[in-house]
């Protein structure tokens, strides 16, 4: 047992921390800052300040050098995972992209693709959303609908995404869509390459019930995309999700147990600044979230030593994703124990502004459902983890 | 032995279901919850309520009223639950129970017919922030004053406190006891402030008291504060009730059509137990608050027991019901166009006013334990 | 709402309690006292007291008196069932028979099986057991594939039923039989009033967690029964058994209320012994206990309600099971959790005996297990009561 | 970062559960169970422990033991708990702890040489019926008599009273503080009791003594008996979480076969989540002993934190798996003659040994919400 990053892990982020310190504003600190922003304008703030954190150096901290990363190791990147979030720093532009689509390219895509990718993708210069999910096809990916039709060179899309994360500023969508008419489940898919800033590209945000857009729906008709914009073969697009979905696995929730860390002591001095904190069963109650808010800490060190090992994670991310998508929601039912008639409304007593927390307490029941329903992770965990029978 | 409504509060049960099918669905209420600077009582309603005798199920016929019990009240409680309809029924019902227990007879003229009649909105203020749903809870002081006593502190929330005409204000008297005061929110000693909510089925508000003039209701101490508590429980817990089981039987209609890998996702066997249990859960609870309203009525024994039983468990029904509505209508229930969110959000307002869970089972391990 | 009896009721639930409390040797109140009697012994006892009680006019309380019943109400049969609760009487010797078969015989047994049964049944000379369960045949009783051969106007029976009650004191067993051979699932299965008193059939106590024994397994080699000792038909016995299993369904759960209530006291004094009941946790712990059981109380009006106004139960049997099973169990779960490490041992203090508690504890985790497990009451719920697809 | 076992540790645990599997597997633990008379703590098992060096493993060498950690004991215990294997194990090498935190020279190389060489069954007796596991449960006072400290008091219950051939007693001593002492359970004033228990896999004894003599561990104090009652903690927890992953083990591999309705049990999605679910907590739990007993061992600053986490953790997860094992194994694991009881049993009691939920959900809001 070694708990201890290395002597260079080390610097590396007392490194990002002075640069971090000196670099995210003030404002930024406070909790309620990003919801007081007009979308668009917080998404170009996210946008500026993320190139400046490439240009200083922060960009693809596990990535190879030869695709502009920092070469880093597994060490690192927990440690700026886990950074970014005691920083406040603002969500990626262009998460999506980072996490998932450029490791595909990498290993996966055409020389040409790896070259009109990565570089602008880190360099926020397109930022990349997913169309994955379909209104008919949530839980039962393979159900979707969303078709191309080969015109000349080029694939005619029409059809509709749901879900999509930052569709209102997005330039091209990674985007599973059946290509060969008439097939069913995971066959005739192809995983294109779609430039949204086409007429036949509609995105149209979708409010949530926090009152927030995180997602958006995004419409097809008769948009275009060339067939040379396929990643990883036409029909394969099955096949190339799955693995663009496995790169999940290097996340180890580190960043989660920053957050939701600090959330729990948010929850403690709203409760404390009302005189809840001394209720014994509430106490308990809040005990016992941070029973599992440290157990995905130990989770985040072990799956970490398994990456550092070389192991295979097999179907971990399920796992990791139940823990913590799990552990936040009840954090958050317990916020709502906690503060009772007075969490109702956003500033019970003066100096208390509980707007934050709340929006984050609807957020919470969002995380059960998307990337995967914990009912689809549980699926995932019996068969894939316990080899009960399908 | 007869456990179950009477043909004639099913009739009213009914009769209420299809009023707000016709005339107030789920489109209407949705214009009151995204107006959020909009008074959230919509006069069109109000009416309607005045003339179906809404208003005037508790007051007694002697005060133009139909001089029903918390049973009947309680089946309306439920309705407006099952529609998420907003309007201020419920402050405006209590405050008349609290005159109606209390007051002295002018007031009750005073009060209740005109209340009967949908002419006056009215609400009670019964605690301030921090505070529990009883004696201890209450952070209004009364003094003597010249011409009567002036009322001092704050109340909150306080459900349309900005619409009422008339408050309930209960607060602590010189001698240690309690005593309820009929307040005009407009006065210019008291102040009324907006408050934000999530649940925009409501509207809620503060009020900061500052040597106002309260009327004193003559009756009032204690115990009738407790028994204004206890209704308030029992109407509440009822609401709870509504709101369970239109969210379980919409999430079951959705479930039966939604396909997903195949078939109706309410076919996969996670999905099927998780609804039996609900369904479970919220029979029990919709039995619980047809008890304790009666136990009310009735004045059984166990009343106060079977109060804190109907709103824990209720509650319980209603969160569990409304967080499954989102869960297992997938990424829909999660959007603000559709309804998941007015029953999620009202059901947590509610399972806090008067009294969380935690306060209930207190009262209930007192009951229980300590006797 | 009216929750009262009826003058005639409450007349009768006062010469019944009278009766009871001078019938009830003051050592049965004990809650210890059947376990410190030897099984054969305690069951003489029993059956003896049934008798006596039988012929105090107390016998089938709510079945016709042609078949020497009482013909109460409803409500009678609810008061009863609670008197015998609050004053600790043991157990039926002939439940089964009595709740199950002697209606179904009054319903479609022939005029010979009544009188056969029904008298004899009511008197204790014949003890009843029910045959169904087999190890491979728990929840999924369609399986069963103990076989009956006909050889002349004799059934002979092969196989093995488990989970057997009063198997070591029974007389005659209700059974299904598989009596068409190479028949599957539902199909080809009798109901055979089986003789135990003969070389062929074998019972074994089957021990339990607790140590106590209320169950066994029942062998057959060989075992022989007459044709005509089939109940509701050959090849009927599916459907036989469906309606036997149906009278459940007048058990309101009036029983079970007053039975664990009355733990819920004795839970409460022994961690009051011990100091643990001013523990605030543990105090809204409890309560939500009683929230559970009072509900239990709520549904059993509402099931006799039902009754009364002739009303179809459908599958309301299910939910009352549900009810009381898991607020038992939970219930049993609190007693552990109040009593902490002092009730590992049977006597953590002078004058305390835990004894009785802990054996209660055990048996609890039974309860979700027969009768049709919590899983398979859930099935029936969904699917016929909230109508969602098989 | 290196977050799992070594290599070695790896093997210690392998060696562990080979052994046991082959020489005292669940037929040898039923015999002990069974036999309600005998002392629960067979010679040739203990013989083995002593050969294995498993009595030594926290011994120092100067001591002639292995001088290992509380990460490597946690192996240990935690195959013990995966095998329901009975013997004064934990209660012998805690007492050795004692010895080794706060004894004179002379106490080490008396107590600790045997110990570790398997002639001394050792227990400790820490608190009294009804107390928690730290300075305020203690049940028994020190008073300075001639020769020495006299104690009087109750300590209940206590693994394996019957056969310790010592027991460090804590106890309350006339300037508020706390000691540790070893005694003689034979001598004259103390009384040893066998306490009934539905744990077959443990024997449960009550210590009364009165005016008993005491040898002081000189360097005790509450802050000693709090770290003693962190790794009886940890390692209470490792043994949980032993039982939680055997039962879930072994729960899946029948359900993996047992057929109804057509398929195996554990194709049903009810079961298949439960299971699932149940995996993630007992991963939990297992990551959570890891790090607790690390923290320990390297006096990490949220030491404390870590242990209440990991035992309130390790119990919630072997309860729930226990519970399960019977459930999921329908009617054949509710019978004695199945090994399901043994889990659930032995999970039960240890739960409450070393502090029950609870007590370690005070302590952590305590760290947590006060700090």
């Amino acid at each position: 047992m070694d708990l201890t990053f290395t002597p260079q892990e080390e610097k590396f982020r007392s490194e990002l921390r002075g640069w971090l310190d000196a670099n995210i504003p003030a404002a930024w600190r406070d909790p309620g800052f990003w919801r007081t922003v007009p979308d668009d304008e917080g998404f170009e703030l996210r946008r500026d300040w993320e190139r400046r954190k490439y240009e200083a150096g922060y960009g693809g901290i596990a990535w190879p050098t030869e695709y502009g990363g920092l070469g880093g190791t597994p060490g690192m990147k927990a440690i700026y995972d886990e950074e970014m979030a005691l920083a406040r720093a603002p969500l990626s532009a262009n998460g999506l992209g980072l996490t998932f689509l450029a490791p595909t390219v990498m290993a996966i895509g055409t020389d040409q693709q790896k070259r009109d990718i990565i570089g602008p993708m880190l360099r926020n210069e397109v930022i990349w959303c997913q169309g994955f999910s379909e209104p008919g096809a949530g839980s039962d990916l393979a159900a979707l609908r969303t078709s191309g039709v080969l015109d000349g060179d080029e694939y005619v899309v029409n059809g509709q995404k749901i879900w999509t994360t930052n569709a209102m500023h997005g330039d091209k969508l990674f985007a599973l869509v059946r290509t060969e008419q008439g097939s069913e489940a995971h066959r005739g898919i192809s995983m294109l390459l779609i430039d949204m800033h086409q007429p036949g590209v509609e995105a149209r945000p979708l409010r949530q019930i926090s009152g927030a857009s995180e997602f958006a729906e995004v419409f097809f008709t008769d948009a275009r995309v060339k067939a040379s914009e396929c990643l990883g073969g036409v029909g394969n697009g099955w096949k190339t999700a799955m693995m663009l979905l496995s790169f999940e696995r290097g996340a180890s929730g580190i960043s989660q147990y920053a957050t939701f860390r600090r959330g729990y002591d948010e929850i403690v001095a709203a409760a404390r600044r009302l005189g809840r904190d001394t209720d014994p069963t509430l106490r308990r109650e809040l005990a016992s979230r941070l029973v599992e808010l440290e157990c995905l800490r130990y989770h985040a060190m072990h799956v970490l030593t398994q990456v550092e090992q070389g192991r295979d994670l097999g179907s971990e991310s399920s796992i990791t994703k139940l823990q913590w998508s799990e552990a936040y929601q009840k954090l958050f039912e317990t916020f709502d124990h906690l503060l009772g008639l007075d969490g109702v409304v956003t500033s019970p007593v003066e100096d208390l502004d509980l707007a934050s927390l709340q929006y984050e307490a609807f957020w919470t029941r969002s995380v059960t459902i998307w990337g995967g329903s914990s009912q689809v992770q549980r699926n995932i965990v019996a068969e894939r983890v316990l080899g009960l029978p399908r | 032995m007869y456990f179950a409504l009477t043909d004639e509060q099913r009739a009213l049960a009914e009769t209420a279901r299809d009023y707000l099918a016709d005339r107030f669905d789920l489109t209407a209420v949705r214009a009151v919850f995204e107006d959020t600077a909009g008074d959230g009582h919509p006069a069109e309603l109000w009416k309607a309520f005045a003339e179906q005798g809404w208003l005037a199920v508790l007051v007694p016929e002697e005060n133009d009223g139909i001089g029903l019990g918390l049973l009947d009240a309680q089946v309306l409680a439920r309705a407006f639950g099952t529609g998420a309809v907003p309007g201020p029924w419920l402050p405006t019902v209590l405050a008349g129970e609290a005159v109606r227990l209390a007051g002295s007879p002018a007031q009750r003229a005073a009060v209740l017919g005109p209340l009967a009649a949908g002419e006056l909105v009215a609400t009670v203020a019964l605690r301030a922030p921090g505070g529990s749903f009883d004696q201890s809870g209450v952070g209004v002081t009364a003094d003597a004053g010249p011409g009567g006593a002036r009322l001092t502190g704050t109340a909150s929330p306080v459900e349309y406190a900005g619409v009422a005409r008339t408050a309930v204000v209960a607060a602590k008297e010189p001698d240690g006891g309690i005593g309820l005061y009929l307040v005009d929110p407009a006065s210019p000693s008291v102040t009324v402030t907006a408050l934000d909510t999530y649940d925009g089925t409501t509207r809620l508000g503060g009020l900061v008291l500052d040597g106002a003039t309260g009327e004193r209701l003559p009756e009032s101490n204690a115990a009738v504060l407790a028994e204004l508590n206890r209704r308030g429980a029992v109407l509440t817990a009822a609401d709870l009730v509504g709101i369970a089981r239109a969210a379980l039987t919409r999430t079951i209609e959705y479930d039966k059509t939604r396909v997903q890998f195949g078939r109706p996702v309410g076919g996969f066997q996670v999905i099927k137990h998780t609804l039996a249990d609900l369904h479970v859960g919220v029979l029990m609870a919709e039995h619980a608050v047809l008890y304790a309203a009666h136990a009310v009525d009735a004045e059984l024994p166990d009343a106060e027991l079977a109060v804190a039983v109907a709103k824990a468990k209720a509650g319980d029904a209603a969160q569990r019901a409304t967080a499954a509505m989102i869960q297992y209508h997938g990424g829909i229930g999660y959007t603000w166009e559709h309804e998941a969110h007015f029953f999620y959000k009202r059901a947590k307002r509610l399972v806090a006013t008067f009294g969380d869970a935690g306060e209930h089972l207190d009262r209930i391990a007192a009951l229980s334990i300590d006797a």
